[in-house]
């Protein structure tokens, strides 16, 4: 029986697309989606404004947990996903560097690769527990997202 | 250190570090205690913290809980200001 | 005004994400979605098979003009689409090996970059002129795939 | 060569290529020639390559082509078999 990888990371290391994507390639995989979150240098949603620099910390044995949460969640959804990536980079991240990535592999690309790694992220941002500081040229403040566990996440 | 207390390891992130000054420490509490409990007791030790704590959510042992949580002896929890990253 | 990047190729070379990943991040961009195409070693859909290697060919000025117009395509549908990349690699092609891809980015990632990429490698199927020869340990065949371009496409 | 004859560039690519056995030809047509003109051209010169070119589609200067549609001289037209990659 073959063993779908799972792998998932929290890291001050780059990351490698490329080298993901041949760790959850299996012989019966044909199709992978990746999702990958960038720093912006600029954001225009809402008050516009500029940013230097982020500072990344995460409560990294508690992210690794969910993000193994998230996989199991990913599998009983779609089944035929055989490979899942989760990393997420933590420390000091300039604008242009990718800072999360998800990724899912399967057999073919129409049996839910797009939705399961739309999926993961969404979940990625809701109970994985990371921070990240904004650092400006004026200011500098933390930065609020989509955090919203659930009692028991 | 009363026989009688529990101890927890508490762990602080992002704008609960910065306003407590810690990213980890040992404490008591009561046997018995609620997250509830600890947030009284944080707020009454830290009260330039404790508008920001009614904010914060916790977790107990990697999971998160809410104010009717009881906390065991030993058990690891962090407290967690209401931003996530990505 | 800023100038959206869109790049198409048609290449003998290896895919390589991260670089492709680097040339559709612009400052505003905060979000990617990716999908790659590898040649699977064991098919189970249908009858299965294995497969030792795919021979793949391009014709390539219309794969590129093909390439180009599903930019074009993708931009109407989504307005807030930053870069795009298609890239299609030809010649013989081993197990693992990623094959195709697209790269979708945006400043966020609830704007589309998700139904974009689905949408590009859906086209890229249909319109784009590429072929492909399975060689196997029993046979070699021609294979069959979804193209179906309409007169004027 | 014939004076009143349109020049064409052939393309030929995966099934059909190894049918014909070319890559690429210069070819000569009638003026006014469609594709379904060419297709019955190619099907003469090549009787083992007729049946599989009833299924296949044909491009003018690189856009799909229906059977009606008029080659002009100079064009480059390439036979497409119905398979396709990924």
């Amino acid at each position: 029986m073959t063993v779908f990888p799972t792998i998932f990371s929290i890291t001050e290391d780059e990351l490698n697309l490329n080298d993901v994507l041949s760790q959850i390639t299996l012989p019966s995989t044909g199709a992978a989606c990746f999702f990958t979150g960038m720093v912006r240098a600029k954001t225009t949603r809402g008050e516009p404004y500029q940013t230097d620099y982020l500072e990344y910390e995460a409560y990294a044995p508690m992210a690794e947990s969910k993000m193994k949460q998230i996989a199991v969640e990913i599998r009983e959804r779609w089944p035929s996903v055989e490979g899942i990536a989760m990393i997420q980079r933590v420390g000091r991240l300039f604008p242009g560097t990718p800072t999360v990535m998800i990724a899912c592999t399967a057999a073919h690309r129409d049996t839910g690769v797009f939705e399961a790694a739309h999926y993961g992220i969404d979940r990625l941002k809701q109970i994985v527990p990371v921070w990240k500081k904004e650092m400006g040229p004026d200011k500098q403040k933390w930065v609020e997202g989509d955090y919203s566990p659930q009692a028991g996440e | 250190m009363s026989e009688s207390m529990n101890m927890i390891t508490l762990l602080l992130f992002a704008t609960m570090r910065a306003l407590i000054g810690e990213r980890k420490m040992d404490l008591e509490i009561q046997p018995g205690s609620h997250v509830r409990d600890l947030r009284a007791q944080l707020s009454a030790q830290y009260p330039h913290a404790a508008q920001a704590l009614k904010a914060t959510l916790f977790s107990i042992n990697r999971e998160f809980a809410t104010d009717e949580a009881l906390i065991p002896d030993g058990a690891e929890v962090a407290i967690f200001p209401q931003v996530s990253g990505g």
